[in-house]
């Protein structure tokens, strides 16, 4: 049954969820991917493997993680090993699906995470890449979480700090990224979008409930895919809510956030 | 033969460049004697930091993270650090407290928190140069080269993005296959700092859990101070050698630090102490703020010991409950 | 930018070149689902290895070597093996059975009972093709470029040798410090047999004890066939996750072997049982003798349950006394 | 106090033990080296590091291990990792002594252990390099251990498995194996050879009990360096009698081959 009474963060929380199938390998980094990958365990992704950059494969996420090296990153794991031996798993091909965020994106996926303003004398000096890059290059597809706005959605990143398809198709078989691979979804708090697969530019997919394809395009700082029909984003469910409440963040460290 | 070719390079900087053969002179004299290696964090941090060392840190500042040794330098002053940089909490306060010069960057935020303040002044302000940027694989496959012995490493991820056009990675083609790898500088570092679940005073050191790139970063160090929650007898590292990740041919100190990575957690030792490292996070917003924080919690305080009187046992006793147990 | 030269390339031949993207293609359609692996020897030969394989077994065949596994293939007359090749009793049975047809040898030999009469009878006889030799440490470095998921990696060994000259390596110039390197093509193997001290059904493997090439090999190998002393719940592997080395994503298929390394040993569990091994080392230096073994220990019994009948419990039992337990 | 009643194999045995100095860490294979580690730990050298290729780190040598993946070889050991990881410490200049053995071996410390006659229709194929060549290129200080005949000790190996000095002094380095590093000492049953500082040629330091200089000069096939001084080497004391004999191999596995 569909809830009324939700916030956004929520809504991105399962909307990100339902895209992470059952029996799946995820990479999932700090904040809301850790939040859907554990709403995936619980409701229709029992046996989700979570993957974590310093260790952590197959997790239980009944605890939610607050660091991705913590102890719920390999509580009742099949494995715990080290971040090469992740890294290199990403490599050679074994993990599907990773989850990113970022400051700001193109229409091609490439991520900004580093610096906003000239590299050398930056405005503002962003954490850096940590995994996303090695994310963003090695997993098959990546999946995109952010704010929907026209400073994050730029027709220009200031840095790419993580490849999305670069300068368009083929451009990542160029640089010798691995063949087939790139961003595949982008959930944000008005839409879920994906990439056209002939221009690798982005599309909308669907809008969330409430807003409209205007609303999308207003936000959107670049020229974005809209195709002849657009989705309507089935709102949270009141089960979706309830164990994201009860069970997985209770102290509402996240949801709150609102 | 002209497969092998150069095809993109780098402009990043490397704060020390791979000198193989330097470090395995290095590595030759070190002690393979089986001595007693057990100090206090004074004795380790003034004898084997010195001011304008590259250091490393293993592991995140929150889980299993020397953290009482960050503290103790920080109290001693060590200046002028270059950093190899994936850090929450301990090469935030570094950077706090105007300890760090240089640093070749991977990440450095406080995860859940957000950005890192602390980095944000040091940097936009030109106190702090960031040499060079790398992914966080990047950087623990550079010691990961470092602890091949090899002057670099191939991989793929940086391939195509401005993180590579600001590092000193190398792309060229696979003399092999002919595809774009790119080619990553062996990273080995002056000093560095890893806390470990236990070790024996010779330095045989074990972890539970996850290992990070605590077997990378051990064997990419010229200098390599452990500290441990426990010190136990040879004889149970002798029991279990398939548990020794960091045999003791590698270290210099060994530093019995119960709560060594507090705020931070150890697995099947102790949870995270939440509301430290939310203080750290807000009150590290501010220059000011992160002052009063050091003050309260490292330079008021003399030694580990007293740190942990400071935050009070029953507290600690609590975080230890938190934590699941196996053993 | 000609710091990056070829300097020399070995002559030897590649039984496979490294095909990184295929290998990527390949392993992302192998089950991530937690799906029961366990089947008998039988099975998991007759699906998982074919006539041509290009195939590898890990550690010596007197150490944690998967025999009942390969006394399985020469029951099943898998034909034209090539075969990555450091091996010991394992090999050695392999091609006293005239299943090779080509190898990348580093050693072939039965250690303390010296060279392998039946690779002389092979390579001399021109019956198998050596294509090229390598040493053990490149033979290894080769899987960990595989398990790494690149095409090649340096290394420090082979320099100079004739070893060098009849393998694939090729020599080049670090472009970061100019000095010389030999890089090792990655080594992916089509099937890989490894047996461990415990699986759970789904192939989640831990090994006690030292790791020889366990690691590396299990995640260079397209099938990998896991035979285990014990199969335990996921429960157990999920309380000691840190213990797994062999993921469940990376295993085709799950055998229960108790005494599965017989007549090797299995530390912590038997020991090695000596005048078997003995008997192949006197036995395998004639043609005749070689095979009167085979009939004896693996053609006259249809699988490793009658082997272990015919090798007698109580045998068995006395070999279990001898090792030291641990747990 | 001397013994009289030895034969060739124990005094290789002892003559090799000899050379590991106590504290230090020792790269060992297959047959005399570990017969030679355990009795150095058990007399002169207690903390002597054995290090095996599979794995092993400081073993404690109370028994004798038959394969150099055995139980024996990280028997109470203080790590217990494996292939690369060895290879590896070696090649970071951990490794002081390497212990090899070999079919041929030529003035400059070369050592064949692959084929006899030609690499493409051998007369003979041996083993193969094994960890040989990584011994050999990688500790700092190798130490042969061979019989000692002229179709042994040859003007020129049919094949190079492990590189000694090549074809003189800077030959290791021009050809990128680390600097320093080489062949130490030849122990032989008939004498203990070393190589001259300068032309990097095998050299004679002393001959075993009952042997003459023209013994080992017409057992080489090659020119050796005789310098002025030839040393007598000790016999087998009564003492490293009793411990091989009694301790180390009871069974006569290897000490019987005589």
């Amino acid at each position: 049954m569909a809830a009324r009474n939700y916030n956004l963060t929520e809504l991105m929380i399962c909307v990100a969820s339902r895209l992470m199938p059952d029996s799946t390998t995820v990479f999932i980094g700090t904040g809301i991917p850790m939040l859907a990958a554990a709403l995936a365990q619980k409701l229709h992704a029992p046996n989700l493997i979570p993957i974590f950059e310093f260790g952590g494969i197959g997790a239980t996420l009944e605890e939610l993680p607050l660091a991705v090296g913590e102890y719920n990153t390999f509580r009742k794991a099949l494995a715990a090993s080290g971040i090469c031996d992740i890294m290199e798993t990403a490599t050679r091909g074994f993990i599907e699906y990773g989850f990113l965020g970022g400051a700001q994106i193109d229409p091609y996926g490439n991520l900004n995470s580093t610096v906003i303003g000239d590299y050398r004398r930056p405005k503002v000096r962003l954490p850096g890449s940590g995994g996303a890059n090695d994310v963003g290059s090695l997993c098959w597809r990546t999946i995109i979480i952010m704010r929907h706005d026209r400073r994050r959605f730029v027709e220009k990143v200031d840095f790419i700090t993580t490849p999305g398809y670069l300068w368009g198709p083929g451009a990542r078989e160029a640089v010798g990224l691995p063949k087939g691979s790139g961003p595949y979804r982008v959930v944000t708090n008005l839409a879920l979008l994906g990439f056209d697969e002939e221009t690798k530019r982005m599309k909308l997919l669907a809008t969330h409930p409430g807003i409209t394809v205007q609303d999308v395009i207003e936000n959107t700082g670049f020229e974005l895919i809209i195709p002849d029909k657009v989705e309507q984003t089935e709102p949270p469910t009141e089960e979706e809510l309830r164990v994201l409440r009860e069970e997985i963040d209770p102290r509402g460290l996240y949801i709150s956030k609102g | 033969m002209l497969e092998f070719e150069i095809v993109e390079e780098g402009q990043g900087k490397l704060i020390q460049p791979p000198d193989i053969e330097a470090f395995r002179e290095w590595n030759r004299q070190k002690p393979k004697a089986l001595v007693d290696k057990l100090m206090t964090e004074q004795e380790a941090i003034s004898r084997f930091v010195h001011d304008g060392d590259y250091l490393a840190t293993e592991l995140y500042g929150t889980v299993r993270c020397p953290m009482s040794l960050t503290r103790e330098i920080i109290r001693q002053g060590k200046k002028d650090l270059r950093i190899a940089g994936q850090g929450v909490l301990e090469l935030d306060l570094l950077l706090a407290a105007g300890l760090v010069k240089q640093v070749e960057i991977t990440y450095i935020g406080l995860e859940v928190y957000g950005v890192s303040s602390a980095l944000r002044r040091a940097v936009e302000s030109g106190q702090v140069e960031v040499v060079s940027d790398w992914s966080n694989g990047a950087i623990a496959w550079r010691f990961k080269a470092a602890a091949m012995g090899v002057p670099f490493i191939p991989v793929r991820s940086m391939l195509g993005s401005d993180t590579l056009k600001s590092s000193a990675a190398k792309v060229v083609k696979c003399p092999f296959t002919g595809q774009k790898v790119a080619l990553l500088p062996a990273l080995i570092v002056d000093v560095a700092l890893i806390h470990v679940h236990r070790a024996d005073r010779y330095g045989n050191a074990q972890i539970e859990g996850i290992s990070g790139f605590a077997f990378e970063l051990a064997r990419a160090a010229k200098r390599l101070i452990i500290s441990a929650e426990e010190i136990v007898p040879t004889e149970e590292i002798r029991r279990y050698p398939d548990r020794t990740i960091i045999p003791y041919f590698l270290v210099d100190a060994v530093v019995h630090a119960p709560f060594g990575s507090h705020p931070g957690e150890m697995c099947y030792c102790y949870a995270r102490d939440e509301d430290i490292i939310r203080e750290w996070a807000e009150s590290s917003q501010t220059e000011e703020g992160a002052k009063a924080f050091l003050e309260k919690y490292v330079y008021s305080v003399r030694n580990h010991q007293e740190y942990l009187e400071k935050i009070g046992w029953e507290r600690l006793e609590k975080l230890r409950e938190k934590a699941e147990k196996r053993r």
